[in-house]
């Protein structure tokens, strides 16, 4: 039992982040309404985004932001120091990314409302059924 | 055996191919039917031209581009390759001749079209017969197929389209669904494709694989018409004539009798078939095909219906004397190959002339017509006679090769059954030309008086008849490539 | 499956995870004498890992584009009634004919038809703040080398400077501060100038996006060189991030016709 | 890096993005979205990232949302789960 | 010049913006830049071609890092084949839809340009690129690009591409979060750095989830059969430019990925001793080359047609793949190549032909034979090699692919592609049956066709050649391109 809380507590970021998947997901397949589907859609990123920040984390060690500027330049740094700045940075463009597909998105649900007044998949459906 | 590495094969296969955009762009008839004719003379004259050599017991080959790792597009001319390309050659002239006086006679649409892939389709035939190895045949086999699909359907009516279905349904599917993967099981097992004069499977494969690679390559070459593979010869009927007589009684049969019989003997090898008992099964599988055929065409009234149930009997022949496995009846089948072809191409040349004449098409309606069209029944009766293997046609040679073959291979079942079938011939065939010149027409129209088809009708299959008649008393040089072959694959 | 899998991670935070053993070290070891830029994230950012910012950034133009694309209409057929605001009186106008000429008067000042009293409070302050935020934003850009920050948040708040003017004004104002044809013209241009410092470096004779060869050109040491690709690089990402997001905001906002936002 | 607000606020995330995701009302979601990015942005910069905290602030908490909250003004607010 | 693997990719990258500022200064510029870009980068992949049969595979570092630090380009047997195919179906796609793209988008013609050709950024980055987090953004790129170009078509086509967009985000979401494992687990992204590293822990669940997120994410955006509910509506509402840009490239290079990914991050060691995946991910294959045809059947259209052909292929691609034997894996890759060209041709003369006739329902292609003998000539050829008729490039890539399922003994598989190839017989002729005859006997006045042909524009038939030219020229060459590459490639 104790193993089982350890395990819960020591890696708690790792079930959260599943959790925010799973209701990213959720959102994605199941609701109903687009808009929805692209808050769903941009969780699921967040969740990632999470996961990767939860890697770079390093149990006493400081933002990856070298202290001894100008003039201590050659003293080695150590690493050990410093959090792991590369999942940040792959984050600073998974970000980016996430409100670039967020834009297209928004746009493709303008241009919907648009054309079927409506943003619920099912009316949209019943819409294209009807025409046929 | 002295190999020569030249073009010449490719640019006999080439030469059709290459007239194809000149025939689709023509303005007028009469440029593309003479590139047709000069298409037609180049590619005899380079198929000749490699007759003295050939003959001489070499071999031509070429390869084009390495289109798997280690196999090759490529081309072998050998005597059994030669034999068959001359044979295509020399009849698409006469048929190309024949070809406009049909056309025209009949006012049909969409000509160039029609030219451009009978170009293709001969192109595809010299193909096939010069192929050396098992892709290369396969791939002119496909090309012949999808060529003659716009042949088959030229009439664009609701039958054409259903005999095209029929048509594309067996010999494409026998070829995709059998013939690709027994060709690939081959591959795996040997590693090599390219034919050997003695086959290359001998000890790559035991006695159960050989029998289900056996049955898939001879139903798979559909064209082959091995019954019950042979659905789709008499539905093709329903193209223009010219496209039956050389397209059906010459270049796309053929080639399944060709391909069948240069697999037996390429990829098999005759002692492994002998060795397994194989030739004996795919004898009486032909024996079978052969006499249903003629049963059916007994009872078939409409003359090219008739005719296409022949040819498929005579299919058969081919394959019986290849699988009858002794140098006789090989020689036979492969013979056979040229002397059916000069006759059936006649007789189809006949029936072509008659319905341009006077429009008839079922035999019912033929008694009399003799009188009318004494040159055409006239050439149909000597062909009648090539055909059921009575002197003085040439089909005589053939057939007593392949007797003299079942008796070497003391099969007298064989022999029985070549005879009834000739029998049978005899049965469906004379009593139309009895008929033409000795029944009393139905109604009096008949005795209009001479009444010929069109010169460029006439004239090839006058041409034929006569080329019929003699081969019996010179049937070189088929006969020398024939045994030249045997003496190849049977290594003797 | 990924409970399953999560059992088998590191535990949370652990510094000898293989994450962080691997090449992160090697990069905040390095990063500061071969980039002279205390930021490490900035570092590799826009030069260990520059291609991949390089193409983030055309991911933010192609998204710009698409919106401009998908959205933009140029169609004359109006909704219908078109609001105007006379100065003078502070009288609104309402014109039902959409084919009348309206003239081109200082006093005539068009309006939304969703228009909704602002308040001035707002409009001020925002008209104030700006140009701080604006201010700000450059100092982000620039300073990214030594603190959070760099082109991509420089630029969002620069495009958030000029989103607030056309909240608390309204999309016209905003479109005649940034318009359509320059920051049309900037967002590819940002990209291009990013493309650009890398075929520099190839022209200098190092690989595409090798800063370290511009230190010839310029006369100073690679480490230097390096500094300032970074920063050259991030003013590029800067304006082409400042004018997609007031792309897709105009374009989202006014769906496509630019007429009239929020 | 202090665990319990770190834990704290994780629970404030997915409180928000289960709000997010089922509020009957398309402006609502798109402020809760607003409020979940900004809480992501504070767990960043708990977790150290700062300059992810900085990018998911201007990003995800201000620019996303105002685009949210424009298409959704351009379309409706209406919807049915 | 040893940076024209830089230019391969910058070159589009470039020309995309110029396009896109040409757009607001001298609209006539566009194209030319755009096609000029293009034309660089094909030139280039032919120099990078050239370079790897001379010398073997090599390395461009961007910035001059080694690769675990920086981000390498990697250019080996594999994958330059498919930049050259891949530039060079992009570069006559571009210039073979002009005339739709100046007539459906008018003023926004530019855009389109510029779209179209960062999208083939992407996909030629993503192909050359030896990073895998780096494959994620040129995969994004090409993603967002492929979004709008989806939603230029007809009245559903938004909606088909709001679709595409939560599905394939979806997808590009769990092969990052696959990547964020093995970085977890390695500490690097660069793939061969991946490979060296990854050995000790296959036994690992995680590098199993990674494993398969990974795949699942490429499977959906490649649109194998139970994963594929965005590309019918994607390809099919489209325009006619988009979809000839994207159907011929986007799910192959997919393919591209996935191979990439079995070869060069895991190995086929890992795939197929530590794993027992194959049967399974045949099986599936093979149901989907089976749903794909039987679905493309039910069709009487024949742009829905030709997209249930697409997923199809894609059945065959991953099935050869996962065959677990060099024969399928290179019959996998050859066919990638050739259904590029293949796939090109087609949606080019379904592209001609809906440009004169309006709709593709079959009925209306009536006597198309007689009108535009050209463009239909084409579609023969293109769908000669679809069926597998040699010597059409299909044929071989099938070969290999029939050959690998008999050597594996997946008679399931050879069943499914077998009846794959039936049933395009099937839909081919079905098509020219329609195309042949015409309703009211048109042909008797078209006799020598010299009247009443309405051909398609220039460009667009002379690229439909250009296509076919390569289709055959692949065809013949098909020994030497798998001797020199692909055979290298796998060793």
């Amino acid at each position: 039992m104790d193993a089982i809380i350890e395990i819960a507590i020591a890696k708690y970021n790792y079930w959260m982040y599943i959790s925010l998947m799973m209701i990213g997901l959720y959102a994605i397949i199941a609701k109903n309404n687009f808009v929805k589907k692209i808050i769903g859609m941009n969780i699921l990123q967040t969740a990632i985004i999470l996961f990767y920040i939860s890697i770079s984390a390093k149990r006493g060690a400081t933002i990856p932001i070298i202290r001894h500027a100008e003039g201590h330049g050659h003293e080695a740094v150590n690493a050990m120091e410093y959090m792991n700045p590369l999942p940040h940075v792959l984050m600073l463009t998974a970000i980016v990314v996430a409100v670039a597909t967020l834009g297209v998105a928004l746009a493709l649900t303008v241009r919907l409302y648009a054309r079927f007044e409506t943003l619920e998949e099912d009316e949209i459906n019943d819409q294209i059924r009807e025409a046929q | 055996m002295h190999e020569i590495y030249s073009i010449r094969p490719f640019l006999a296969v080439i030469a059709s191919l290459a007239v194809t955009p000149i025939l689709l762009s023509a303005r007028s008839p009469n440029v593309r039917e003479g590139w047709t004719f000069a298409a037609g003379a180049l590619k005899l004259g380079i198929v000749v031209s490699m007759l003295p050599a050939v003959l001489g017991g070499s071999v031509f080959s070429f390869r084009l581009a390495e289109i798997l790792p280690g196999i090759h597009l490529a081309f072998r001319v050998d005597a059994m390759g030669l034999l068959f390309a001359l044979v295509a050659s020399t009849l698409w002239i006469v048929t190309s001749a024949y070809s406009i006086g049909y056309m025209r006679g009949l006012n049909e649409h969409s000509q160039s079209r029609y030219y451009c892939f009978f170009a293709v389709a001969l192109s595809a035939t010299i193909g096939a017969a010069f192929a050396a190895n098992l892709v290369t045949l396969y791939m002119f086999y496909e090309i012949l197929s999808f060529a003659t699909y716009p042949l088959v359907t030229h009439h664009q009516d609701e039958e054409a389209k259903i005999s095209g279905r029929k048509y594309l349904f067996f010999i494409v599917g026998g070829s995709v669904a059998l013939v690709l993967p027994a060709m690939i099981i081959c591959y795996i097992k040997a590693e090599t494709l390219d034919f050997a004069p003695q086959g290359f499977l001998s000890g790559h494969v035991g006695p159960g694989l050989t029998t289900v690679l056996l049955l898939l390559f001879v139903f798979g070459m559909a064209k082959a018409a091995l019954m019950p593979m042979h659905a789709w010869l008499p539905a093709a009927m329903v193209a223009p004539t010219p496209v039956s007589a050389l397209l059906h009684a010459v270049a796309v049969v053929k080639v399944g009798a060709f391909s069948v019989a240069r697999i037996l003997t390429g990829v098999f090898g005759v002692d492994l078939l002998a060795e397994y008992g194989l030739g004996t099964l795919l004898a009486v599988l032909a024996s079978i095909t052969m006499l249903t055929a003629s049963f059916i065409a007994l009872s078939q009234d409409g003359l090219k219906r008739r005719l296409a149930f022949s040819t498929i009997a005579q299919l058969s022949y081919i394959l019986l004397g290849v699988a009858l496995l002794t140098p006789k009846g090989i020689t036979g089948g492969l013979v056979h190959i040229a002397m059916h072809a000069f006759g059936k191409i006649t007789l189809f040349f006949c029936a072509g002339a008659i319905f341009v004449a006077t429009g008839i098409k079922n035999i019912s309606e033929m008694k009399g017509l003799g009188r009318r069209m004494p040159i055409t029944m006239g050439a149909f009766f000597v062909a009648s006679l090539s055909v059921i293997g009575l002197p003085p046609g040439g089909g005589f040679i053939s057939k007593w090769f392949l007797v003299l073959g079942a008796l070497e291979a003391h099969e007298l079942v064989f022999l029985v059954v070549l005879l009834i079938s000739s029998f049978l011939n005899a049965a469906y065939f004379l009593p139309i030309a009895y008929n033409a010149f000795f029944a009393k027409p139905e109604n009096a129209d008949m005795d209009a008086g001479f009444q010929e088809a069109p010169a460029w009708c006439v004239a090839p299959l006058v041409a034929t008849t006569l080329a019929s008649l003699w081969l019996f008393f010179n049937p070189w040089p088929f006969l020398d490539l024939a045994r030249l072959a045997v003496a190849q694959v049977t290594g003797g | 499956m990924l409970i399953h899998a999560a059992l088998e991670f590191p535990v949370w935070g652990d510094p000898n995870a293989p994450a962080h053993l691997h090449v992160a070290p090697e990069y905040l070891e390095r990063a500061y004498e071969e980039t002279a830029t205390p930021n490490v994230v900035t570092a590799i950012l826009a030069d260990y890992r520059g291609y991949d910012t390089m193409f983030e950034t055309a991911v933010i133009f192609s998204a710009g584009l698409a919106c401009f694309f998908l959205l933009r209409t140029r169609s004359r057929k109006d909704p219908g009634d078109r609001f105007f605001r006379h100065l003078a009186t502070d009288m609104v106008i309402r014109i039902q004919n959409p084919s009348m000429k309206i003239p081109d008067t200082p006093y005539l000042q068009p309006m939304d038809s969703f228009w909704t009293p602002r308040s001035t409070i707002v409009r001020a302050a925002s008209r104030v703040l700006a140009p701080f935020i604006q201010l700000y934003a450059l100092y982000v850009v620039a300073h990214g080398h030594y603190s959070p920050g760099g082109g991509f948040q420089g630029g969002v708040i620069l495009g958030a400077s000029f989103i607030l003017i056309a909240l608390s004004h309204d999309l016209r104002t905003c479109m005649r501060q940034t318009p359509e044809k320059l920051i049309g013209v900037l967002s590819p241009a940002g990209v291009l100038f990013y493309a650009g410092v890398g075929i520099l470096c190839v022209l200098a004779g190092g690989n595409f996006l090798d800063y370290g060869a511009l230190a010839g050109w310029f006369g100073m040491a690679r480490e230097a060189a390096r500094s300032l690709g970074i920063l050259l690089v991030e003013m590029g990402v800067a304006a082409c991030v400042m004018a997609t997001m007031v792309i897709i905001y105009a374009n989202l906002s006014s769906a496509g016709g630019h007429r009239q936002g929020l | 890096m202090i665990w319990q607000l770190d834990l704290a606020i994780l629970t404030l995330v997915a409180i928000c993005a289960v709000a997010a995701i089922t509020v009957r009302d398309l402006l609502g979601a798109a402020v809760l979205f607003g409020a979940y990015s900004f809480m992501l942005c504070l767990l960043w910069a708990i977790m150290g990232a700062v300059d992810v905290a900085f990018t998911e602030a201007s990003v995800g908490a201000g620019v996303s949302t105002v685009f949210f909250i424009a298409a959704v003004f351009r379309t409706t607010r209406r919807t049915k789960d | 010049m040893s940076n024209y693997p830089a230019f391969l990719i910058i070159a589009p990258l470039f020309a995309a913006c110029l396009t896109a500022t040409a757009g607001w200064i001298r609209r006539s510029l566009s194209f030319p830049l755009a096609v000029s870009g293009l034309t660089v980068s094909f030139l280039s992949s032919l120099g990078i071609a050239a370079r790897v049969l001379a010398s073997g595979k090599f390395q461009y570092s961007m910035g001059g890092w080694a690769p675990p630090l920086g981000i390498v380009l990697e250019l080996d047997y594999l994958n330059t084949p498919f930049l050259v195919v891949v530039s060079g179906a992009a570069l006559v796609s571009l210039i073979a839809t002009r005339q739709f793209v100046e007539k459906e988008q008018e003023a926004k013609a530019p855009a389109f340009y510029a779209l179209m050709v960062l999208a083939v950024t992407g996909m030629l980055g993503m192909v050359a690129t030896g990073d895998a987090f780096n494959l994620y953004v040129l995969l994004e790129i090409s993603s967002i690009t492929g979004y709008a170009l989806v939603a230029s078509g007809d009245r559903l086509a938004p909606l088909a591409s709001l679709r595409y967009l939560l599905l394939g985000t979806i997808g590009a979401s769990f092969y990052l979060l696959g990547v964020g494992l093995l970085y977890m687990l390695t500490g690097t992204l660069n793939m061969a750095d991946l490979s060296r590293l990854l050995p000790p822990l296959y036994g690992s669940n995680a590098v199993l989830a990674a494993f398969l997120l990974i795949l699942c994410g490429i499977w959906l955006k490649a649109a194998l059969f139970p994963l594929h509910a965005w590309l019918p509506g994607a390809y099919s509402h489209s325009s006619h430019a988009s979809a000839c840009l994207l159907a011929p490239l986007m799910t192959k290079v997919m393919i591209y990925v996935m191979l990439r990914v079995m070869l060069s991050v895991f190995t086929p060691a890992y795939i197929f001793d530590h794993l027992s995946l194959e049967g399974f991910v045949v099986t599936l294959a093979s149901v989907a080359v089976a749903a794909g045809s039987v679905m493309a059947l039910a069709q009487r259209n024949l742009r829905r047609m030709a997209v249930y052909i697409v997923i199809a292929e894609v059945g065959y691609m991953v099935g050869g793949a996962w065959l677990g034997n060099q024969t399928g894996i290179t019959g996998a890759v050859l066919h990638a190549l050739n259904d590029v060209l293949m796939t090109l041709c087609l949606f080019l003369a379904i592209a001609a032909v809906a440009g004169r006739t309006e709709t593709l329902d079959f009925k209306d292609l009536n006597g198309l034979f007689g009108k535009m003998p050209f463009t239909m000539g084409a579609l023969v050829l293109g769908a000669m090699s679809i069926i597998g008729v040699p010597p059409a490039c299909g044929f071989f890539s099938k070969w290999f692919l029939l050959q690998g399922a008999i050597e594996a003994g997946r008679f399931d598989f050879m069943a499914a592609l077998l009846f794959s190839s039936l049933i395009n017989v099937v839909l081919f002729f079905r098509v020219f049956e329609y195309a042949l005859y015409s309703d009211g006997h048109m042909h008797k006045q078209e006799e020598h066709g010299q009247t009443g042909i309405q051909e398609a524009p220039l460009s667009l038939v002379i690229s439909l050649w250009v296509a076919v030219a390569g289709i055959l020229a692949v065809g013949f060459c098909s020994g030497p391109i798998v001797r020199m590459f692909i055979q290298p490639a796998l060793l």
